[in-house]
């Protein structure tokens, strides 16, 4: 049991890495990045080909590339292909399309993706995907129970790290700044707000952001295949974003929490009915009908975007918690 | 006209009526208790401070908010709360303050679905005769209308209300961004004519000056209450309120001596 | 009652569960029917027989959904839940890779559906391969038709796992034999039409298809081939992918039953004729079951049905003959179990199996594949036959194993 | 344009606008819009536009629905891109630069309709407008509160004395799409306040205001004219235009036919049947 | 040359499914401003009810229409009882989006969990090839184009002739004021969902008919496809539908002659993203603003 348990912890701690970066870019500054996930795999392969070695060396797997770095080398460098691709990325289809249109050509940009590396066995081992991938941490000796939780408490730690990070943004005249363009561009830039610039640097790093989950993720599963990211699975952190309330660092991990934890994980461990053959539709229905539910109980989601007053004396609010981490995270 | 005389007789045939009416947002109410009329052949001017509710209360009348006490009544039918589909139907027209057009439609698009519930061949006559009553829109009538300058978008808004010849008529601030001349046009020319023709017309204004002119009633709306109820005449006469909500003096420079 | 005093972690009559862990969604979903039709069967022959050492059995599922993301959760709750497991059912080629160290942590017999090269040599004590390699199929498809006296012939394999294992295997065999492959042709699944790699096809001329590909996909491609070629399909030789529940109905919808019948054959493991007793056995616990699978009667001659059917009796009778409930006690009986030879009475059903245990005797199972032939890797022979549908029902072995071992060289 | 190429084209240009400034013995303007077009398909809504703003001044910009007038402004805030025609404004051609460039240079359009960020609160609407405040970059912002707080505070006070003026305090709190018409068009001017602009583009900052909040705007405008800054005033409320503008210029059909100050400009033929344009 | 002409009777066949769906689509989403990602899983729904049909020994062509019936039926139920009253609630426009992946998810399962994940298949005929040029066409691909561009002109008579498509237009851009002017919102958007689901429910049929297949991902597969028409054309734009939907299906064809047929779906989606590239709001740019994106 423990052992799933730590499953679940890294899953909704992925997770919500993962819908913060989405909130970053959809949530506050309104680009509707459909292609997410694609940021996600591009993490994923990286920290991949950044740990699997030389290509010869895995013999039955084919990739256009290989070495072997240890921990952290393979996230940083994640990090930094997720920025540098969601800059391209934005640059390509968010300088001169609208909302929509942005939208739907993510969409199309996104399987455009899938369908490269599927298509491309030398690439990155096409549709099997690359497997086998060293965990990090080679030098901690741990128990195997030990060493997961070990990876489940550094993750934690990244993700508060990551929360940080956001609730900087977010909360600085910066994510005051994204917000007014997600509200009304042509207004923003009246005012002298560079909209492009403030676009790619959401795409940036949000897209940093989804690579370095991706990058957590396939250390922790050892595979990953074109399976594992398309599109449709974007749309499930869409879902994770507005069921716990766009906008609200709080209520996107809360989100990602119940999407990707509690309905899509915790369905698996739905008793078997009937007949055990529908167990994988029920769950998937179930999950459907759970978003529903919530939508509508909570049409701006569990935890809406909060309104920002300010005191009129200025003090500051922050955790004894937080400001712990704040300064570990220096230190 | 007396105003006694013309209290008792509102009573009687006002042909829209709010009693009592109180709405808002979900919060604390916005408009409390107010009570207003308007009778056929009629024009009444609403004016008051920005954020006192006139638009608070027309949506109230206009079933896009929820009335939370209080009635609506036309002629002798209680409308509150009815849906705003079918408000329509019962003959009031209605230009919102904004919002007031359909962007992606052109003018002539705009016109025909203002006409919707005439029949296709009286539509179109009824739209060419707007066409001609206001030419510039005539020049424009196949352009899309998220396109048009302020003012234009206006007329837009206008033609479209009165493609239905209504019985009543609620402008939400028809001439913010109308040009002087086109301003006094609409106010003289058309509600004069519309009210002569027996609408009753309901003008929510912040050229109250102008607005008076032309009126019988005023209404002026403070806070979400009604203020002052009189005689359109005797609130221009009166200093106290010319000061305070009409913008000091009540012959604004430049405006009657454009005409000729 | 056998194994009535054995020592055990299982409390007496508690139920001990076979976990189907394939895909049950997503588009491989249909593993998941394959697995769960022949562990009910199995299932049912055991406990109607008064089960293993008297535990009931059951069927479980856990779904894989087809991609490591959701695999491995889904195996971290099989090994979490393992406490009253005894066999696992799968992986299949989607999730294998991804899921291996976990899965041999559990130290649960498993019984792979992954038909990937890299079991063909596997020491895993755990691990059971019991129909044959991708690799092998392909081999012999190329066998096939070079024994047909075919040399040119055109590849056509949808982009995916198992393709990847088949379509080297029957190109590079094709070649040793001294083949030519006029055309090598790839189909992405999901198209709304493949008419270009059709085109290449037919222009290339070929006496004989190498092909596999989903139902929908084939329908299509068979479709247009027969549109673009004017009715004439070439001999085509089909990986076992053509037992899946549909197939035969998929592409006989598009170009015609006869033609079907005619030009058509599917590679699948050798079994033998379905009047073996083994093979009756299953037939009639697969329909006496309580429990089935939506269509059960198209899985009454697929390989993996059969061998997932054998699995499950092999893991009971094991069960019996350790008289322990523990993988780590009863694993190691399987390979015994599944191999005749001298001194040990061939059984064919459950029933008899554990009477015989019950004797004292040694027993063999030969089961509904018949004999499986497991070597050291646990892995099947793998000779394969051609099958044709329709008129004649009957299996004819047509690839020998010599002409196998001189295409694989 | 490039950059690059901009300072290269004013390179070149200066002796000659310095000479115009001498002539005219006039410091050189602050904006200066030299023969500007833009057609609409084929539509020339502004036609060959030229006039001048200088520091300090307000100028007028007037003329039927429809003229032009809105369609000016935004070329000049850098949202249209003239046909053919130059925007000088400080001494730097804006003409090819990014959209945004305007603003970062003292240059601030308010909006004739639909300015305002919805579900930001009145007071970030304000916020936003403030030019290059500290953790508006990332790095700022990742410095944290800290860094930013005293100069984001003081904007805060500025932004409610301004409120204040426009009786807006109450709303500081209220999402701007919760507003009434003309509360949003106050927004408006407010915001344009905070942006510390050189210049004012503003479009008809006063219809639907009431007017006796109007007169309360009109003499914020003349005190800000008194600080130095030059406005540009699109407006139908031809008082408020009269008693602020020393200048007006006047536009029909996309083209200037007039240009002086009000009583000048009033007393003239076309001026007359260009408003009466609805029985053109 | 020969190779191009024949895929080009692939492509006519291809945009002639196309040519419903997109239409289908973009009428709702231009009259509702609810970008239904369902939409692939209604089209696959009906593309069963079309099988039901058949295995009950219905006449393929009569299962078509029946088929349509039913998505038209289940379009508007949807919209009656599940959509609209999110939109009552004020469900923002990616809310909506949301609604409508989670009914996307739990139709596609449904129709998993009866029909299990096999493939089902229409009785076609097996004869007849209809040759035209370097092209051939089966007597089925002959009946779908022919519906395909009947449903096109049906479309284009009733945007042309009757208000309602102004009245559709009109009630997504301001649907408050469309009320104030008298047009019955409720229905007009009704009729959109009826008419989509229509033209959705005939797509799927005409799909698994060319196909050969149906499975039950079949119309989520599709959805992108209809999606790069859509916006090709220009979202919301009907007379764009139609145009995408012959530039993708031709395309989808003829890319794959170019190329190897492994990257025929990316060099058609390619070719969309640098036709937006250079047209920004699609080939028949409308004024419409982006729709309610910020909201
Ligand atoms: N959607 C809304 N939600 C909450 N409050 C609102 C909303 N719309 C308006 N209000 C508030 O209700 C009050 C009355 O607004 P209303 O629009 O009726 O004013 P008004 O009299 O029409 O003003 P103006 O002359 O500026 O148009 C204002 O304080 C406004 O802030
Ligand atoms: N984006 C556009 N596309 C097409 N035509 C436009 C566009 N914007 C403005 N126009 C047209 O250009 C002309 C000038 O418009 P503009 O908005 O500048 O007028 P204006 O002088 O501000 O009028 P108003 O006083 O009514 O606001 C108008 O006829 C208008 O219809
Ligand atoms: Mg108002
Ligand atoms: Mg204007």
């Amino acid at each position: 049991m423990s052992y799933y348990l730590t499953v679940m912890a890294m899953y909704i701690l992925i997770g919500i890495i993962a819908a913060w970066g989405l909130n970053l870019q959809f949530g506050e500054t309104g680009v509707l990045n459909f292609a997410y996930v694609m940021f996600i795999a591009a993490g994923a392969y990286t920290t991949a080909v950044f740990t699997l070695g030389h290509p010869s060396a895995n013999g039955t797997q084919q990739y256009f590339w290989g070495t072997h770095l240890p921990f952290p080398i393979p996230w940083i460098a994640s990090m930094a292909v997720g920025a540098v691709l969601g800059v391209l990325v934005g640059l390509v289809s968010l300088r001169r399309l609208r909302g929509d249109y942005q939208a739907m050509v993510m969409l199309v940009v996104s399987l455009i993706a899938t369908y490269l590396v599927s298509a491309n066995t030398g690439f990155l081992n096409g549709q099997t995907g690359l497997a086998l991938i060293p965990a990090p941490f080679g030098s901690v000796h741990l128990s195997e129970l030990n060493y997961r939780w070990f990876f489940v408490a550094v993750t934690a730690v990244v993700a508060l790290l990551v929360f940080d990070v956001m609730r900087r943004i977010t909360g600085s005249p910066l994510g005051r700044t994204m917000r007014a363009v997600r509200e009304n561009e042509a207004a923003a830039v009246a005012l002298g707000t560079n909209v492009v610039k403030i676009r790619l640097l959401t795409m940036a790093v949000g897209g940093a952001i989804a690579a370095l989950a991706g990058a957590i993720e396939v250390q922790f599963i050892g595979a990953w295949s074109p399976a594992g990211w398309t599109y449709p699975e974007t749309f499930g952190l869409f879902a994770a974003v507005l069921v716990g309330g766009r906008g609200n660092l709080g209520g996107v991990a809360l989100g990602a929490f119940l999407v990707q934890g509690l309905f899509l994980e915790g369905t698996v461990l739905l008793p078997s009915l009937g007949n055990p053959d529908l167990v994988g539709a029920v769950q998937w229905i179930t999950m459907g009908v759970m978003i529903m539910l919530f939508m509508w109980f909570r049409p701006r989601g569990v935890l809406p975007e909060r309104r920002r007053r300010f005191a009129t004396e200025a003090r500051s609010r922050v955790p004894l918690l937080l400001v712990r981490a704040q300064r570990d995270a220096r230190g | 006209m007396t105003m006694t005389a013309t209290e008792a007789r509102r009573e009687v045939v006002t042909h829209l009526r709010l009693e009592g009416v109180t709405a808002g947002y979900g919060g604390p109410p916005v408009i409390r208790d107010v009570c207003i009329g308007v009778e056929r052949g009629r024009i009444a001017v609403v004016a008051g401070p920005n954020g006192a509710g006139k638009s608070t209360l027309v949506k109230a009348i206009m079933g896009q908010l929820k009335v939370t006490g209080g009635s609506v009544h036309l002629a002798d039918r209680n409308i509150t709360n009815d849906s705003a589909e079918r408000i329509a139907r019962h003959g009031i027209g209605y230009v919102p303050q904004s919002q007031d057009v359909f962007e992606d439609l052109t003018v002539w698009e705009n016109l025909e679905i203002g006409g919707y519930l005439l029949s296709k061949k009286k539509s179109h006559a009824r739209a060419l005769e707007l066409l001609e009553l206001f030419p510039p829109l005539a020049r424009m009538r196949s352009r899309a209308v998220g396109q048009l300058s302020g003012g234009e978008r206006k007329m837009v808004a206008v033609g479209r209300v009165l493609m239905l010849e209504p019985s009543v008529l609620i402008l939400d601030e028809p001439t913010a961004g109308l040009s002087v001349p086109l301003t006094e046009e609409l106010f003289e020319v058309h509600v004069r004519a519309l009210a002569d023709a027996g609408t009753a017309v309901l003008l929510v204004e912040q050229k109250a000056t102008e607005a008076l002119r032309v009126a019988d009633w005023g209404y002026i709306l403070v806070s979400g209450a009604v203020e002052v109820s009189q005689p359109a005449q005797e609130i221009l006469g009166r200093a106290d309120i010319g000061e305070v909500f009409l913008g000091g003096s009540t012959s604004v420079v430049g405006e009657g001596d454009e005409e000729e | 009652l056998p194994g009535a005093s054995a020592s055990t972690a299982h409390a007496s009559g508690s139920t001990l569960n076979i976990v189907s862990f394939v895909p049950f969604s997503g588009p491989d979903a249909s593993f998941g029917d394959l697995a769960l039709s022949g562990c009910y069967p199995a299932v049912y022959a055991v406990n109607s027989a008064g089960g293993a050492m008297g535990h009931k059995l059951a069927c479980t599922t856990s779904d894989t959904r087809g991609d490591p993301v959701d695999a491995v959760p889904a195996a971290n709750a099989l090994v979490a839940h393992s406490s009253n497991v005894v066999a696992v059912f799968g992986p299949s080629s989607d999730e294998a890779l991804s899921t291996e160290s976990l899965l041999e942590k559990a130290k649960l017999p498993t019984f792979l559906m992954a038909g990937l090269s890299q079991y063909d040599y596997q020491t895993n004590p755990y691990y059971w391969r019991l129909t044959p390699a991708d690799a092998a199929e392909g081999v012999a498809m190329a066998a096939w038709a070079k024994g047909h006296g075919y040399t040119r012939a055109a590849a056509v394999f949808a982009t995916g796992t198992t393709s990847q294992g088949d379509g080297p295997a029957s190109i590079n065999g094709f070649k040793a034999l001294g083949g030519k492959i006029v055309a090598n042709v790839s189909l992405t699944p999901g198209q709304p039409s493949y008419n270009t790699e059709v085109s290449q096809v037919v222009n290339a001329h070929p006496q004989v298809i190498f092909f596999t590909a989903p139902a929908d996909t084939s329908a299509t491609f068979f479709a247009e081939l027969h549109q673009l070629d004017n009715g004439v399909i070439p001999p085509t030789l089909v990986t076992e992918v053509a037992e899946e529940p549909g197939w035969i109905t998929a592409v006989s919808g598009a170009i015609g039953l006869p033609t079907l019948e005619k030009q058509f054959a599917a590679m699948e493991a050798a079994t033998p004729p379905t009047t073996i007793p083994g093979w009756s056995a299953f037939h009639k616990s697969l329909y006496a079951s309580p429990t089935k699978v939506p269509n059960v009667s198209q899985y009454v001659d697929d390989p993996f049905t059969l061998s997932y059917y054998d699995a499950g009796i092999l893991v009971a009778l094991a069960i019996d003959q350790t008289r322990s409930t523990s993988p780590a006690v009863f694993d190691s009986a399987i390979l015994g179990l599944a191999t005749p030879g001298a001194g040990k009475v061939v059984v064919h059903t459950y029933a008899a199996g554990a009477a015989a245990l019950a004797k004292g005797k040694k027993i063999a199972f030969i089961g509904a594949s018949g004999n499986l032939y497991i070597n050291k890797h646990h892995n099947v022979a793998g000779a394969f036959a051609a099958v044709s549908e329709g008129t004649n029902p009957h299996r004819i072995a047509l690839v020998s194993a010599t002409l196998m071992a001189k295409a694989a060289a | 344009m490039t950059p690059v190429a901009d300072g290269v084209v004013a390179e070149v240009e200066r002796p000659a606008a310095a000479a115009a400034a001498v002539a005219s013995h006039r410091t050189e303007p602050l904006l200066a819009v030299e023969e500007v077009s833009v057609a609409f398909g084929g539509l020339r809504a502004v036609d060959r536009l030229s006039f001048e703003v200088d520091p300090g001044t307000i100028v007028g910009l007037i003329g039927p629905n429809g003229a032009g007038k809105s369609t000016a402004l935004k070329i000049i805030g850098g949202e249209v891109r003239p046909t053919s025609g130059r925007v000088r404004f400080d001494g730097t051609d804006l003409v090819g630069t990014a959209p945004h460039e305007a603003a970062r240079r003292g240059l601030v359009r308010t909006f004739q309709l639909g300015g305002e960020f919805g579900r930001l609160t009145v007071m970030e609407n304000l916020l936003v407008a403030v030019p290059g405040m500290k953790g508006q970059s990332l790095l700022g912002a990742l410095a944290g509160k800290r860094f930013w707080r005293a100069s984001q505070d003081a904007e805060v006070r500025r932004a409610r004395d301004i409120l204040s003026g426009l009786q807006l305090r109450d709303k500081e709190d209220a999402y701007a799409s919760d507003l009434s018409g003309g509360q949003r068009k106050l927004v408006e001017i407010a915001r344009a306040l905070m942006a510390r602009p050189k210049m004012l583009l503003l479009d008809e900052p006063m219809a639907g205001v009431n007017r006796s909040l109007a007169r309360r705007i009109e003499e914020t405008l003349s005190s800000l004219r008194a600080e130095g800054i030059a406005l540009l005033l699109v407006e139908h409320e031809l008082g408020s235009v009269e008693r602020l503008c020393e200048r007006v210029v006047v536009m029909a059909s996309g083209s200037k036919i007039a240009e002086g100050d009000m009583s000048e400009v009033r007393s003239r033929d076309d001026v007359l049947s260009a408003y009466l344009g609805r029985r053109r | 040359m020969n190779q191009v002409l024949s895929s080009l009777g692939f492509g006519i066949v291809t945009a002639s499914i196309l040519l419903p769906a997109a239409i289908g689509f973009t009428l709702q989403f231009s009259a509702t401003n609810v970008l239904n990602i369902g939409f692939g899983s209604q089209m696959t729904l009906a593309a069963f009810i079309g099988y039901v049909c058949t295995s009950h020994g219905i006449g393929l062509w009569y299962a078509l229409v029946l088929a349509g019936v039913f998505g038209g039926v289940t379009s508007l139920l949807l919209n009656r009882f599940l959509l609209t009253p999110f939109m009552r609630r004020g469900t923002t426009f990616f809310g909506m989006i949301v609604i409508t992946i989670a009914l996307s998810l739990v139709l596609e399962y449904t129709i998993e969990a009866i029909w299990g994940p096999v493939s089902v298949f229409y009785p076609l005929s097996t004869g007849g090839i209809v040759h035209v040029g370097a092209m051939s066409f089966t007597a089925e691909q002959l009946v779908i184009i022919g519906i395909g561009v009947a449903l096109a002109l049906a479309t284009h008579a009733m945007l042309r002739y009757t208000r309602t498509g102004k009245a559709m237009r009109a009630v997504a851009g301001n649907a408050p004021l469309a009320r104030a002017s008298g047009v019955p919102a409720q229905r007009i958007v009704d009729l959109a969902w009826l008419l989509s689901g229509f033209m959705g429910g005939a797509a799927g049929v005409m799909l698994g008919i060319s196909l050969a297949s149906v499975s039950f991902t079949m119309g989520d597969t599709m959805l992108i496809e209809i999606i790069a028409a859509a916006v090709l054309g220009g979202v919301g734009q009907v007379y764009g539908a139609m145009l995408g939907s012959v530039v993708i299906g031709v395309l989808l064809e003829e890319s794959a002659v170019v190329l190897s047929g492994a990257y025929a779906p990316i060099s058609a989606f390619v070719v969309l993203v640098i036709v937006l590239l250079i047209r920004p709001t699609g080939l028949f740019a409308g004024t419409a603003k982006a729709k309610g994106v910020a909201a």
